[in-house]
């Protein structure tokens, strides 16, 4: 397949046909609708399951159906729908149940608006659901980068099972890019699902998709089992990517959209003789920690942009141990900050600098 | 004579054309040569004598574009 | 053609706005060059303005926003309004002439008024204004050939509206001959 | 010269959102008519839902609460237990009353909540751009049906005002339409005598309205109104579904 | 010596978490047994609920999933698409399916899933302890209605089977009890049948069966079986609500 | 009124009533049921509103709609019904209104447990809504504290308008004590509510409650306003303890429940001559990041106890900035550590350190 | 001669007496003697060999507590 | 009275395991010491068994929690068994003898077994079984006068269940003296 000229959210409902989703339950919300629009028509043309359901919590619970029956199952939303599916999602990681959620992030809190927005890194990266879980979560940056996180992310939820989540601010979902789905991802040996409820007659024993332990002696254990789970996800699936960074004089972290605007404004910067790196996080959770541990010895400060007021700004805080100082840049309401601003606010570090 | 008198907030309207449809006289029609600032055409009547002071486009009209007022 | 180009069109919904710029990022795309589209997709969509954000460039392209364009194909009154200080110096303003007024001309930037709406409705079809429009962009840019256009075009229109072609490829016609003619276009 | 009919006060001078001859529009001059004439404009309370009439809160000439989707009615149980003697009205669409919302709108009803709600039933989810809704007709083709609706695979629309007609905190309830002058003559009487028998304090009233979406059916606002006479009356027939008539008191 | 009753193999050997003479142990007997007679029990999955029965994944000898409060039929949908030849059952409590649940329920059902869903309607929270449940009779006293429920205060038990016969995706949904050996056998043909329209896919079959709750109603079981009978009978009137016969499909 | 034994749930309930408390909605669920059944009774004998919702979305989204008409309102909830609150909280956040929620938690992921837990304290602290908000968090320790927070909680939230989260877990919600319910709040300037939505004739102009704001402009402007709020909660509003903070051996953090076995675990320690202080975060958000810089010189380390496995660990691990060695010890499931596992683990500080 | 013949699961058993109420020949009891491991009272029957072997108590039973067999 | 006791209650659910806990908490409050009650609410509480800890001190109570007891009353054996060796060293085991086995005694602890059901069912009402084991714990302990338990007793009963008192008073003095008399104390 050549590169074609697709719209985001197009491309990540065709990356999840080619990542072999079985099933989709979702319902509307802008700015992901062409989502659920595209693959209304090409789930049913491909014989597997759309399903548009009464509402987020009805879809996230019908996830929860159906990747305990076995299946390979997506379901994606925006801000206040994600809201909606917190429960539904704590279920499924207490349940050790493999699916994919895609979060197309636009302005909040409330209703907020439909522009693009990256202030639901909390939303995304420390649950909203009960208990000690944790969602895979991956921020990709481009369209294509988008697709391989999707064809990958069926993969990596059957892996370890649990939830992985493609987050992406509106910009994302709304833009076209030219893109290649024939890219590979990594082969990971899958073993067979003995242990979905599907009948006892397709597999040995009884069957039960749970999350209930009301003896604290198997509750205990069982939360530890996926402790031990997560260590092994942040072992394995932490992603990041350094960008320019031999021994910075500045790093600016920033993920998805921002991070487009960070690479183009320290090619500005360079101009200015400042060299600045930049540090990537494609995996929000895990958060690439030891990225911060590489900083060269001349850095001056780190530089946290977001679209919001600082979310991701606090992994950037633990995992800089007190080191170096911190500077905060962000916009809200729908604004993507533009290259020049990030200029602007390496060249005023000590203004945007992050007190206490 | 017309019965009735229309005032039109030409900038409100959004050329539906639903006053058009249900005004009993066909006596509406829409402006192509006009455009309002959100870039409709206006609409305007053919005959305003044929009035008959009804409301209905009023009425039917989503906009309140239309002040219907009858001489008693 | 420049390293990297940043067009903006900006019309009334229906104006067929996001088409014009979904086929300047095709063709890049065509080219093997880089291509980026980004709708408006806010609260002006229903009924007020829409508007679209396109990058072609040679390189891979980072950021997907851009603070001032190279080129603003402007529809309607509000649009040229809101975007004409958002034009690089050297850069294009082509609007649309039979809705908007001859603008203030700044030195550094060139324009051209096309009466796309009165080409458009002499032949025949309001809705291909946008066409005529992509026409007069093509002769006043060397971003992309018009034949190139055309067969994105044609793929757009797919096999059920390909009768439609004729129409629109006339349209871009006379769009270009009107701006290859145009006075007033500066620099 | 006598004033035959204007913009009613019960409306701001706001320009209303909605598409060219989108009867949204009418039924909100129909809705701030009735508040008007019965007099409740300074203590009405209205809940604007989340559809294209999210922003029916700049409309409305009177306080208003912006709802999470679906969960007018949850809001409006808490303004009218706080205020019993304003008037409460949730304005709704199909999408947000008889998909997401069906529990909060049931629950309401079923508590007899003194309120009124507008349920605007135009057979798609307008302001995200056409997806099916529960309400969606038998092979219509939405962007998220785009083989048409389907029995087997999607099943029936759902019949809101046959449900709640079973629903005994419901005193009254009617599917009214707007397709003509004579439609919205009526559904203008529906709604102003929901309001007075909620001032009359005799619990849950609902007025289904069956509206048009000219811009997601794909349709003139002309033919729109035709495709509601055609194809959406037969399918929900209007009429009074129930009437409790004395108050309960 | 023949046969005449033992425990079914459709249970496992879990003894069941139920109090004493709580009749929803004789439910889960009529809905093992029947799955045992269809010979369905390894290809069925069935959804636990939140409520008493929320260990039903313990008690039902199949698969099974313990779905979140209220979403037993989303979770049921989900397997269902997946597995259309399995046979899918929900086991639901009052506030489970009618109340946090209404939603999914009425909008599994209006697809017409082709499930079969349990309500298990005790007019009570059992499990959190006797909280009243949308289902309560008028002047009952619960923990949270200490003075009785009140038309006025919390409106009047809301009737499913009533609201649900208008649903068109139903095939057969009927309100049955247990309380006392003729009502059990009844109750036990009728959820046989529902299965059986579940196998020919005929659609979504729902048996409502009112329960008793001796502990939190603060009665014997033997009691609360009457109780059932002279208080909870009048209300909810048992009986077939929608029969569709043949196979729509 | 005289010292009385009660129920933590109940004296919730009853010191909601003291506080002013116009309203409650909620939805049973275990282990807070007794809050909702004290108040069943006692909201009606009191004239208030008592209304028990269909849900806990419901319930949260009533709380909006009273809010919004100026009422003084609460719900409470536990676990995976706080979960399904998160869209009504993000938009009461979103539209500036006061509420109090309390929040009783239980063992998660999922449906999980009944037994006690502090594994909620991202879902307290970070929301699971959408967007640049924050909810104002206050633990206490006893049911005395319990009772004086829940009275405060309203003229906080009227305060600032905003929502406050009351957060318990399961063991102070079951548990007697001997409680006093006369004890005297700070006194705050409320002004009248002339922003609700009550019926024009109550207010000049016309009032709207509303999170939308679709021009980017405008959601900046007001996600800003709401940062600038947060500010003065920050500098006004955050609350702590300090026990046996005079140049300690080692600082043990833990909050709720966890401070109490923490005292009782450093009476312990005073006995083996090791000198163990304890710092008692309050609020939770704000979390009292200042207090980390009164620690001691001599400090050789932070042990973090929670019923969790480590969620408030990432404050101090931010508050700590890389300065001292951060150890930290948990238990899920419903168990509740004893003094004794606090001792152990003063004791073999290494083994509990958290690496990296 | 009974006719029929009853084995119970005692731990299993509730001590709820629905078998009880509804033996159509009333020939069951609880023995306030014997409590199971969980503290309840487990029956019995005074006359076996009145038992008709219709397996009501075993129909009404909600824990399967009881086995019926019937000679044949 | 020792600075503070830790007391576990254990039993079936429907002994009245968790009134007999709550009334020493009620005494504890009225003599102005401080007191803790805490109920298990788990799974157990359904058919199963019940237990509380109370904690009475002289000095506030900090860990609400506690890994020993210094006294446990077991109604059943299943309690017994299970909270057998969470008894501290010198404290003291009562145990509903009429549903429990004698155990195995440990040397650093008093048992004393109580036919509390027998006792009850002779007073002709088994529901008062737990105050007959209360009777026995007060004459076991220095903890508080039978005077104050039947004070909060008869709170805690109210009006309208005023007429129980007698009956709970005698059950008390019949478990009083039966402890007072029992030959099986140790130390
Ligand atoms: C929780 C949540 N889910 C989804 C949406 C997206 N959304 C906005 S409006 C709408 C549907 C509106 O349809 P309807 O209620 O029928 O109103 P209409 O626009 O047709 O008048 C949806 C799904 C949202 N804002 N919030
Ligand atoms: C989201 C959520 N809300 C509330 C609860 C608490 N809860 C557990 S069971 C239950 C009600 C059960 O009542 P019902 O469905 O009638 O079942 P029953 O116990 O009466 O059989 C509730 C509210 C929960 N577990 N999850
Ligand atoms: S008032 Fe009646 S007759 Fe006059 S223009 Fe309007 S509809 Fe036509
Ligand atoms: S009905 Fe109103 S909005 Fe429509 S065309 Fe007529 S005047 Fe304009
Ligand atoms: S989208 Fe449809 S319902 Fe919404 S305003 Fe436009 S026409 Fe009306
Ligand atoms: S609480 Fe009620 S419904 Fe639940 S098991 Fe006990 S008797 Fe049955
Ligand atoms: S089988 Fe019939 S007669 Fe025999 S004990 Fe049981 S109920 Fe009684
Ligand atoms: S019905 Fe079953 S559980 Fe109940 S007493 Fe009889 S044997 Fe025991
Ligand atoms: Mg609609
Ligand atoms: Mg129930």
């Amino acid at each position: 397949m050549a590169k074609v000229l697709m719209k985001g959210n197009e491309a990540i409902a065709l990356a999840a046909i080619k990542g072999g989703c079985d099933a989709f339950f979702g319902y509307p919300i802008t700015p992901q609708n062409e989502i659920p629009e595209y693959l209304s028509k090409y789930m049913n043309e491909h014989g597997k399951v759309f399903v548009q359901a009464e509402s987020e919590v009805a879809a996230i619970n019908m996830v929860y159906g159906a990747a305990g029956a076995g299946a390979r199952v997506m379901t994606s939303s925006s801000s206040p729908g994600i809201a909606l599916k917190q429960e539904g999602i704590t279920y499924i990681a207490g349940a050790k149940l493999p699916c994919v959620i895609v979060s197309v992030m636009r302005g909040g809190p409330g209703l907020g608006s439909i522009q693009p927005s990256q202030s639901d890194y909390n939303q995304a990266t420390r649950g909203g659901g009960n208990g000690d879980y944790h969602v895979i979560c991956f921020a990709p940056e481009t369209i294509q980068e988008t697709i391989d996180t999707m064809k990958e992310a069926f993969d990596i939820a059957d892996y370890y099972r649990n939830p992985v989540m493609v987050l992406v601010d509106g910009l994302i979902g709304q833009m076209m890019e030219s893109v290649d789905f024939d890219r590979p991802i990594k082969q990971r040996f899958l073993p067979p699902k003995d242990w979905a409820a599907s009948g006892t007659k397709n597999h040995p024993g009884r069957n039960v998709i749970n999350s209930l332990y009301l003896e604290p002696k198997d509750l205990e254990e069982h939360t530890l089992g996926l402790h031990k789970k997560y260590q092994s996800v942040i072992q394995n699936e932490t992603r990041y990517e350094m960008i320019n960074m031999e021994d910075p004089d500045y790093v600016i972290v920033a993920y998805g959209t921002m991070s487009r605007v960070a690479r183009s404004a320290i090619e500005m910067l360079e101009k200015k003789k400042l060299k600045v790196g930049i540090i990537r996080p494609i995996s929000l959770w895990p958060f690439p920690k030891q990225a911060f541990k590489e900083i060269g010895p001349n850095c001056k400060g780190i530089l946290v942009s977001e679209m919001s007021l600082g979310q991701m700004l606090q992994d950037v805080q633990i995992a800089n141990k007190g080191r170096l100082p911190i500077a905060f840049y962000g916009r809200v309401g729908g604004y993507v900050p533009e290259p020049e601003e990030l200029y602007d606010a390496i060249l005023n570090f000590k203004k945007w600098e992050v007190l206490d | 004579m017309p019965k009735g008198k229309l005032t039109f907030e030409y900038e409100k309207c959004k050329g539906c054309m639903l006053c058009v449809a249900f005004c009993p006289v066909k006596i509406m029609y829409a402006d192509k040569g006009t455009l309002n600032r959100s870039g409709y055409n206006i609409i305007r009547l053919t005959d305003p004598d044929k009035c008959i002071g009804c409301a209905t486009c009023a009425l039917m009209c989503p906009d309140s574009v239309i002040t219907v007022e009858v001489y008693n | 053609m420049s390293e990297t180009t940043n067009v903006k069109v900006a019309g009334f919904g229906g104006q067929g706005v996001m088409m014009v710029g979904q086929l300047l990022a095709y063709a890049a795309t065509d080219l093997d060059l880089y291509a980026l589209w980004y709708p408006s997709y806010g609260p002006e969509t229903r009924g007020g303005t829409a508007n679209c954000s396109v990058i072609v460039s040679k390189k891979q392209i980072n950021s997907p926003v851009f603070q001032k364009a190279t080129h603003l194909i402007a529809f309607n009154q509000p649009s040229l309004d809101k975007f004409h200080d958002k034009v690089k110096n050297g850069g294009l303003i082509l609007y649309n002439a039979s809705l908007i007024e001859e603008p203030k001309h700044i030195d550094a930037i060139r324009y051209c008024g096309v009466p796309a709406n009165d080409i458009a409705l002499e032949l025949g079809n309001i809705q291909i204004a946008n066409m005529v429009m992509m026409g007069a962009y093509l002769a006043l840019t060397d971003l992309f050939p018009s034949q190139l256009i055309e067969k994105m075009l044609a793929k757009l229109l797919g096999e059920r509206k390909a009768h439609l072609m004729d129409i629109n490829r006339e349209a871009m016609a006379r769009g270009y001959e009107f701006a290859k003619n145009y006075g007033g276009v500066h620099a | 010269m006598e004033m035959k009919y204007q913009k009613t006060s019960g409306l701001t001078d706001n320009a209303l959102s909605y598409c060219p001859g989108c009867t949204h529009g009418i039924i909100h001059k129909l809705v701030a008519e009735s508040l008007t004439e019965l007099g409740v404009l300074d203590r009405t309370v209205g809940i604007a839902s989340v559809g294209c009439s999210v922003f029916s809160y700049q409309f409305f000439n009177v306080d208003m609460e912006q709802a999470a989707h679906g969960r007018a009615c949850a809001a409006a149980t808490g303004v009218k237990r706080i205020h019993p003697d304003n008037v409460v009205f949730t304005y709704q669409g199909d999408g947000d009353l008889a998909s997401i919302g069906i529990a909060e709108t049931i629950h309401a009803a079923n508590r007899g909540e003194n309120i009124t709600v507008i349920f605007v039933n135009n057979a798609i989810y307008g302001m995200t751009g056409g997806q099916m809704a529960p309400t969606s007709l038998i092979g219509q083709k939405t962007t998220t049906s785009p083989f048409g609706r389907s029995v087997v695979q999607h099943g029936s629309p759902i019949k809101i005002s046959e449900m709640f007609q079973h629903i005994e905190g419901v005193a009254y309830l009617e599917r009214v339409s707007v397709f003509n002058p004579r439609q919205v003559r009526n559904a203008k009487k529906a709604i102003k005598k929901a309001f007075q028998y909620q001032l009359d304090k005799k619990g849950f009233t609902m007025i289904e309205i069956l509206s048009s979406c000219p811009v997601n059916w794909g349709k003139t606002p002309i033919d729109a109104l035709k495709w509601i006479e055609e194809s959406m009356v037969p399918v929900f027939p209007l009429g009074v579904f129930k009437d409790a008539g004395e108050s309960h008191e």
